[in-house]
């Protein structure tokens, strides 16, 4: 096997097997010997270090294993914490339209409007901290009544909200002082 | 004629009804535009006649291609009728809407061959398992609720609220909505009677319809009604009605002293 | 960012993350714009294939995913494992490819299509996550409308949904016209 051949084999195989290859077994596979495997790494590991790849190639003993360059930690994690791009969808924005104008609301209550049941969505918006329960209906089997959150007040901004039928003037005034605490709250912290 | 068609389909399964139909076309070397419906009808029944035991729902579809190409038969095979008036429409050849659908069906029956090529080269990549530390694998970012509502303002959030109202009127099924209800329900006066009593035990004074919530199917109510009886039959409850169609107020003689 | 140091960063990190990673994703951990992203990828796709490396970058829509390259898959397959693939029977095949050329689609539409019922191959498909619930139609019922998934472009090779192999314009033509020719040349034939 010519050599570029068998570096790219073993490039290959050093990307998918993500975890440390014995040279023997790498040479066992390809039909060469033990040494031509460690060699071609090395090469390989050399090619990586003096062209600043974002891979590189360790030596384990007689093993190799394929890594990140260790420069690029900072951006791995850095994406890795990406928030999950958690998506909105038309099922959910009309069951949070549902509990914003006609709560508080029962899941059965959504189901009715919606056509469909609800539950899902209804457990997506509790996840997301949108709706919460705020109380238990008065009647048999008492079901969960879900209203919206603080959060979705926040989210909204304080002056629209007094165009949400359920809330009072009351909870509105303390809904605004709470923010507005919290807010200098905030710029302290800070 | 040739030598009578015997077709060696029986081990192949099919399937479609249209898969086999587009196989007997091709086996027969005849044009999709020009079914020679006799003969593949024939086929076709004959097939059906040696298919093994399918599912319900494959076989169905198969009779339901018989059948259909039968009628093309019977349609083909009587005599035309005169048109009265020579400007009248053309006839249409009553195969047509068979042909439209085995076109259709062909090219997607011709893609998915050409997707399969495309997974035979695709299999020789090999993709590997993440390799990330497992204190960033693990961190697990919340939901931003701003984020997630970018974009959706109060205004707009109450269009689709009026939206979601004004489809729930018009969410009439044509012919289901006839039907009325077909919900299955179950509603055991005895559990029912268990429940209002647990309920009166809780509650001194209420009344008979607030004990539904909004979304209640006229058996519930009916059976609801049956419980209210049986409670006041054995004294546990008393119930009073001042008009007629009006609530019924109840009182219960279980409720726990507060 | 340089775009050599963009090009490294994003090595590292398309080697590390093992998935598809979304072009605006690493544009936003990064700093920089998605073109940006995808015109680094684009060109890192380019050097392994003109240096004939053993790994690959393939693009799917606006994410890219590292792979190993296809020649040496007798090589590596005698060391690392491909994970077990479904497989696809004719059933599945063209259920799949009615969803993949006519999405969004109805389980309605694709049983009409194919003559037969196939909410089970539907089901399947779900099941192997090659296509998923994409929306709802408007319709009595609101059935629910499927679409290809990212999986489906790994499985199928396929780098962005409109470049679905199509029949050629010729083949179409010359299929209608072979039909055509066909019937006229016969005589009607009851």
């Amino acid at each position: 096997m010519q050599s570029n051949e068998l570096k790219k084999e073993l490039e290959g195989i050093y990307f998918a097997i993500g975890r440390s290859l014995d040279a023997k077994t790498a040479a066992e596979a390809f039909g060469v010997t033990k040494e031509e495997v460690i060699k071609a790494s090395e090469e390989l590991a050399e090619e990586y270090e003096s062209a600043d790849r974002g891979i590189r190639l360790v030596r384990l003993e007689d093993s190799f294993q394929m890594c990140t360059a260790r420069e690029i930690y900072g951006s791995l994690i850095k994406i890795a914490k990406q928030p999950k791009k958690a998506v909105l969808t038309n099922t959910l924005l009309e069951t949070l339209s549902i509990v914003a104008y006609r709560q508080p609301v029962t899941k059965a209550a959504i189901a009715k409007i919606r056509g469909v049941n609800s539950d899902h969505s209804v457990n997506k918006l509790v996840e997301y901290d949108l709706i919460e329960e705020v109380g238990r209906m008065d009647a048999p089997g008492r079901p969960i009544l879900f209203g919206t959150t603080e959060e979705f007040l926040r989210v909204f901004g304080i002056e629209s909200l007094s165009s949400l039928p359920s809330l009072s003037d009351e909870q509105i005034a303390e809904f605004k002082e709470e923010a507005v605490e919290e807010a200098e709250n905030e710029t302290v912290d800070v | 004629m040739e030598e009578k068609k015997t077709l060696d389909v029986k081990l192949e399964a099919f399937s479609g009804p249209l898969e086999l139909l587009l196989h007997l076309i091709e086996k027969n070397k005849v044009s999709i535009y020009d079914i020679p419906i006799v003969e593949i009808t024939d086929q076709y029944l004959d097939y059906i006649d040696r298919m093994e035991e399918t599912d319900l729902d494959t076989m169905s579809a198969f009779l339901v291609m018989a059948s259909t190409l039968l009628s093309i038969k019977a349609k083909m095979l009587l005599p035309e009728k005169k048109p009265e008036d020579e400007e009248e429409e053309e006839q249409t050849d009553p195969r047509q809407e068979l042909i439209d659908a085995l076109l259709e069906y062909k090219m997607y029956h011709e893609l998915a061959g050409e997707l399969k090529e495309r997974e035979d080269e695709a299999g020789l990549v090999l993709f590997k398992e993440p390799t990330i530390p497992p204190e960033v694998k693990n961190y697990e970012a919340p939901v931003d609720p701003a984020e997630l509502l970018d974009g959706v303002t109060l205004s707009k959030l109450n269009a689709i609220f009026n939206e979601v109202l004004k489809r729930q009127r018009e969410r009439v099924d044509p012919i289901r909505s006839k039907f009325g209800s077909i919900k299955r329900e179950k509603i055991s006066l005895e559990e029912k009677t268990g429940e209002l009593l647990s309920f009166a035990k809780g509650h001194r004074h209420f009344s008979f319809r607030n004990l539904f919530e909004g979304d209640t199917s006229k058996t519930e109510v009916i059976v609801t009604f049956l419980a209210v009886l049986e409670l006041m039959k054995t004294g546990k409850i008393h119930a009073r009605q001042e008009e007629i169609f009006g609530d019924i107020e109840m009182e219960s003689q279980v409720a726990y002293a507060v």
